[in-house]
């Protein structure tokens, strides 16, 4: 028979260091174990304030999220300390698929999720796009990064994308991951369908619950908490909201750019 | 076996309903639930104007169910008409949930609704933890019960379903004042409490709005009481919800006194698939006691 | 860790108190739960005549929790004075519970155990489950409250704990009643419900006076709300109670506002030492979050 | 961590057969495999009448309860056929230890918890008393069983004590089982005490809850469903209501006699 105790509340766990990926972006390591998939994410809960969804930039022994500072949960957050105790529940969704000679294209903060993938990938081919220099995120942390910047301070200027086609020309890849802006993503997809290769997205929808009951994350009948945040291309040709609509917090559903919008009043 | 059944008149090829608020945000999720076997479905609550409601977490399981203060966010009437078209296509009933402060509101909600193409309307007269609204609002007297149906069957056409609360003290008259006023069914029960969880690291309640309506396990044996009473009160027909997990637990509903019955929480317990899973025990269950219909079933707790 | 407290000016080797209705119909029962590492024992609540109570089945679990329709079986004042005696030889207070239909037989039971060794009386206004007490005669509205606690004030120098049902709306309002009448403290909460459980197979609810209060850890965060709204409402100090199982569970409760804590259902779930267990976990807890007292953390989660 | 979904409910289960043991007694074996000690009993409801306990007669495989009709509830056990269900919840309680050289001293109905310890026991000495021949339970069930009846109508005429005071004269025993009426037990108890040999008895108190939180069934501060039913001589010594004192259904203490007759009505 099923398992009807599965608990569902924040421990307050311990930040145990923190480090200053950039200007903009830090990772909190956390003093609890936390096994999980590349791709799972946690929730994060700061008392009184609020709770949001954040991937696992580090899983296992070191745990961690990478979080970019954009309003106010992640000003909060950016204000507190080592020893400071943050709630955690999960990890929640599912992980990306583990598969050989795979290509990974991050952008931005995208990276934190995949950047826990890349780790367990044999070799990978990794594309890494930021706005510019001082916004790439763990610089070094793995090698051999194509890098990308929208103004050229760092890396190849241009995006992702364009490096993508350009691999994709004269490279054979198995499978795409990519995680980063939607946009950036849905591109990314299409020209994987174009090119008949398989591709994990991981998507990213304003939640609540996170494990499967509430349907606020929904996405043309899929829970991106729970079936997702990781979708492969069966899913992903099946949503069309993918890299057009998304809900704000009432559950209206506007256009991703509106979503955007409201997500960074 | 057969489970067909109806409820004031609409067919259900199978007795076992999404509970309101649990998925029912958009027509394709809809979809999803019946193509898991849901004999019918309840969309999320909808308000007049959208509503963010409460902050985060809204959502939680401890040991014994599930808490919830969502705080009822819903896109409003503008946006329930824009999601929910077409619903004749998804191939079982979809019933509407509607709220409002006060019975204008509901008034305007239900005509607001009207030209979609939802089976039912269900008004919940009982949310414990949104202010303005349900219990906090004081809509579960029989005076305010018997008022809101009435201005809501003004409106439409529709059968109207009653929503009460396990709190409600004398729960069989409301229900009675329900049925007077022309309800066409009641649902029992909405989530029970309010009740808290305080984290004792943080030292501060977990949910945002620090209490929330308690739902699964923990409510079942209130609700299969409640139930009990209501069927000792009414004539019309009740869905029982609340705490509804396995086949045996939509019996003992059904034995309580339910026609229908609801399901939310077991969707964490059991996954979306949680209505055919339920509807193969009650059938398993039914062919061994040597049932073919819900006839010998329904009240068959009671005397 | 030191875990002494005081309650009304009664001293407590711990804040951890057994609560009525379990385990305590005798002086030696008492006697063992104190051994168990008990601060305080309550005795099962005692009327005026001897009462059989409900027909077995009147205790049962469920996957959340307990359900009892004991139906207040007591000797009466009678054999509660031959039970009770020489209760200061037992090394921990012992409260009275006592139980009446209506403010006068309150208080011919509070005069009849007036000569025992009892701390305190408790008055429990709040079973859900006994015709002609508790919440089934009105007992847990504030003008009964302050009727029957004023009449038991009358009769007894003993502090006076007056207990509160979870199904009661605005127990603030009954709570500040409680305290303007006098009382000493609240009690908060008796179990939950009613609720029924029905046997499928035999198509008839488990419980022989059919429904019954909910116990245990389905009873919890209503338990910890109610303390909680308690807290904010009246300043005497408050015994919460309701699904404590741990001494997490007893520091969340203190939090709610909580001065001592009650525990029952436990003593299904982890033996008659849970009182021990509960000790040295709330000391652990509070050894490593720096605590040398329970200052800091009573009614911490407030504000 | 401890359990916390102890369940405690009647589940239904057929009477699969009915042993006419006697005029007055009737074993009924169940349709369900119970794994229990020797000595521990089950809670049997009877929906809309009571519920009440009963020592297992037969445990394992074949699992079965031996009754005798009293008053209102057994009556209604016997109007019962193979085939009816009735409710079960348990096994309950503690059971006997199992020991070598023992001697088991039964006393009417008292027979049904030790058969099913006697099966367990390597060539006890039996004595078994009946108020009559025609009260004799599982006549055949045990060889070697020495018979006791008030009126001489089987075996030797007398007490099953003096059988058990001649036996103690020439033989050594580690340990005496008993079960019966109470003052016998407490007789048997009392010559053991006298020579020096541990004795376990099986009480019988009202019980309510039959899991240890009512405190119902309490003598002198232990539970009999919990800590006993069956207790060791170092219990026996403690209980001052052993042979003397019980509780009615209302918890108040009455000499053991009143107790009978209250049972009796
Ligand atoms: C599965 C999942 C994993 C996530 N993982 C991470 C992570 O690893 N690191 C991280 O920093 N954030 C992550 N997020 C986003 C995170 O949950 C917060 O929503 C985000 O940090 C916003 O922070 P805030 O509350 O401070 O901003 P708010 O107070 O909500 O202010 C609005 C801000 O939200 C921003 N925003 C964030 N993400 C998006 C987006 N994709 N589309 C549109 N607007 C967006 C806006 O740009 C804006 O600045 C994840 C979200 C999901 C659903
Ligand atoms: C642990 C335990 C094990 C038991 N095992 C058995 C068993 O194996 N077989 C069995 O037949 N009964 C057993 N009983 C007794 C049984 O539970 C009922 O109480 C008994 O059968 C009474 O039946 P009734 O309800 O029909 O009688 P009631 O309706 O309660 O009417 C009263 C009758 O109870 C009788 N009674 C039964 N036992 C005693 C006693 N020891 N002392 C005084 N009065 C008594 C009276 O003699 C009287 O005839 C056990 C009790 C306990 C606590
Ligand atoms: C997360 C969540 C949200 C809910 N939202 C609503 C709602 O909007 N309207 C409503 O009538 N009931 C709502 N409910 C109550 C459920 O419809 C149902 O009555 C209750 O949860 C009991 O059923 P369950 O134990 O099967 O979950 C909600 C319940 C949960 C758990
Ligand atoms: C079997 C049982 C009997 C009870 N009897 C009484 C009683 O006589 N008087 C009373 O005030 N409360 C009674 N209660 C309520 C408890 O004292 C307590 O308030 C309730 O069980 C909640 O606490 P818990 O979850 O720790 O059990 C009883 C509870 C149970 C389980
Ligand atoms: S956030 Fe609730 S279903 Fe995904
Ligand atoms: S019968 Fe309840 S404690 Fe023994």
């Amino acid at each position: 028979m099923d398992n009807y105790k599965k608990t569902e509340l924040p421990e307050m766990v311990k930040i145990t260091k923190i480090v200053y990926e950039n200007p903009y972006v830090r990772t909190f390591f956390i003093g609890r174990k936390i096994d999980a998939q590349p791709g799972q994410f946690v929730m994060v809960w700061l008392p009184d304030l609020d709770e949001k969804p954040f991937s696992l930039s580090y899983a296992g022994n070191k745990t961690a999220i990478t979080v970019e500072e954009k309003g106010k949960f992640t000003s909060a957050l950016f204000k507190m300390k080592a020893g400071d105790k943050i709630g955690i529940r999960g990890p929640y969704g599912n992980g990306f698929t583990l598969k050989a000679d795979a290509c990974v294209v991050a952008g931005g903060c995208g990276v934190a999720p995949l950047a826990n993938l890349i780790e367990r990938l044999k070799n990978p081919l990794i594309i890494q796009g930021a706005r510019s220099r001082d916004r790439i995120i763990f610089k070094g942390r793995f090698k051999g990064a194509s890098i990308t910047t929208d103004d050229g301070t760092a890396g190849t200027k241009g995006f992702v994308t364009d490096v993508l086609e350009a691999q994709l020309a004269k490279n054979k890849f198995s499978i795409v991951y990519t995680c980063g802006p939607e946009a950036m993503m849905k591109r990314v997809f299409e020209i994987c369908e174009r090119h008949g290769i398989e591709c994990e997205a991981s998507l990213e929808r304003f939640m609540k619950c996170g494990f499967g009951v509430c349907g606020q994350c929904e996405a043309d009948g899929l829970r991106v908490c729970k079936d997702g945040p990781v979708f492969p291309s069966a899913h992903l040709r099946k949503i069309k909201d993918f890299g057009s609509f998304a809900r704000l917090k009432s559950g209206e559903k506007v256009a991703i750019s509106d979503y955007a919008k409201w997500r960074c009043q | 076996m057969n489970l067909e059944t109806s409820l004031c008149g609409i067919k259900l090829a199978n007795p076992v309903i999404l509970a309101s608020g649990i998925l029912g945000v958009s027509r394709s999720l809809l979809s999803e639930v019946i193509r898991n076997g849901a004999g019918a479905v309840t969309i999320k609550s909808i308000s007049l104007e959208a509503r963010e409601g409460h902050k985060n977490p809204t959502v939680i399981a401890f040991d014994a169910g599930l808490m919830n203060a969502v705080g009822y966010s819903n896109p409003g009437t503008a946006g329930a008409k824009k999601e929910f078209t077409g619903l004749k296509g998804l191939g079982a009933p979809v019933f509407a949930s509607i709220i409002g402060q006060d019975a204008s509101e509901f008034e305007k909600v239900a005509e607001a609704l009207g030209g979609l193409e939802f089976s039912a309307i269900e008004i919940p007269l009982s949310c414990p933890h949104t202010p303005g609204f349900g219990t906090l609002a004081g809509q579960d007297t029989p005076e305010k019960t018997h008022e809101i149906v009435r201005a809501v069957i003004k409106k439409t056409k529709l059968p109207v379903f009653v929503k009460l609360s396990p709190i409600t003290r004398n729960i069989g008259d409301v229900a009675r004042a329900a049925e007077k006023a022309g309800a066409s069914a009641i649902t029992a029960v909405n989530t029970m409490g309010p009740g808290m969880i305080i984290n004792i690291d943080a030292k501060k309640p977990v949910l945002g709005f620090r209490m929330g309506g308690v739902s699964g396990p923990a409510l079942k044996p209130v609700a299969i009481r409640c139930v009990y009473d209501i069927y000792e009160s009414v004539k019309i027909p009740i869905i029982g919800i609340g705490g509804i997990m396995t086949g045996r637990d939509a019996i003992e509903m059904m034995m309580a006194g339910a026609k229908a019955i609801g399901v939310g929480s077991a969707v964490h317990y059991r996954g979306m698939d949680v209505f055919k899973k339920i509807c193969s025990e009650m059938s398993e269950w039914m062919y061994e006691n040597g049932y073919e219909s819900f006839d010998g079933i329904i009240g068959a707790a009671h005397g």
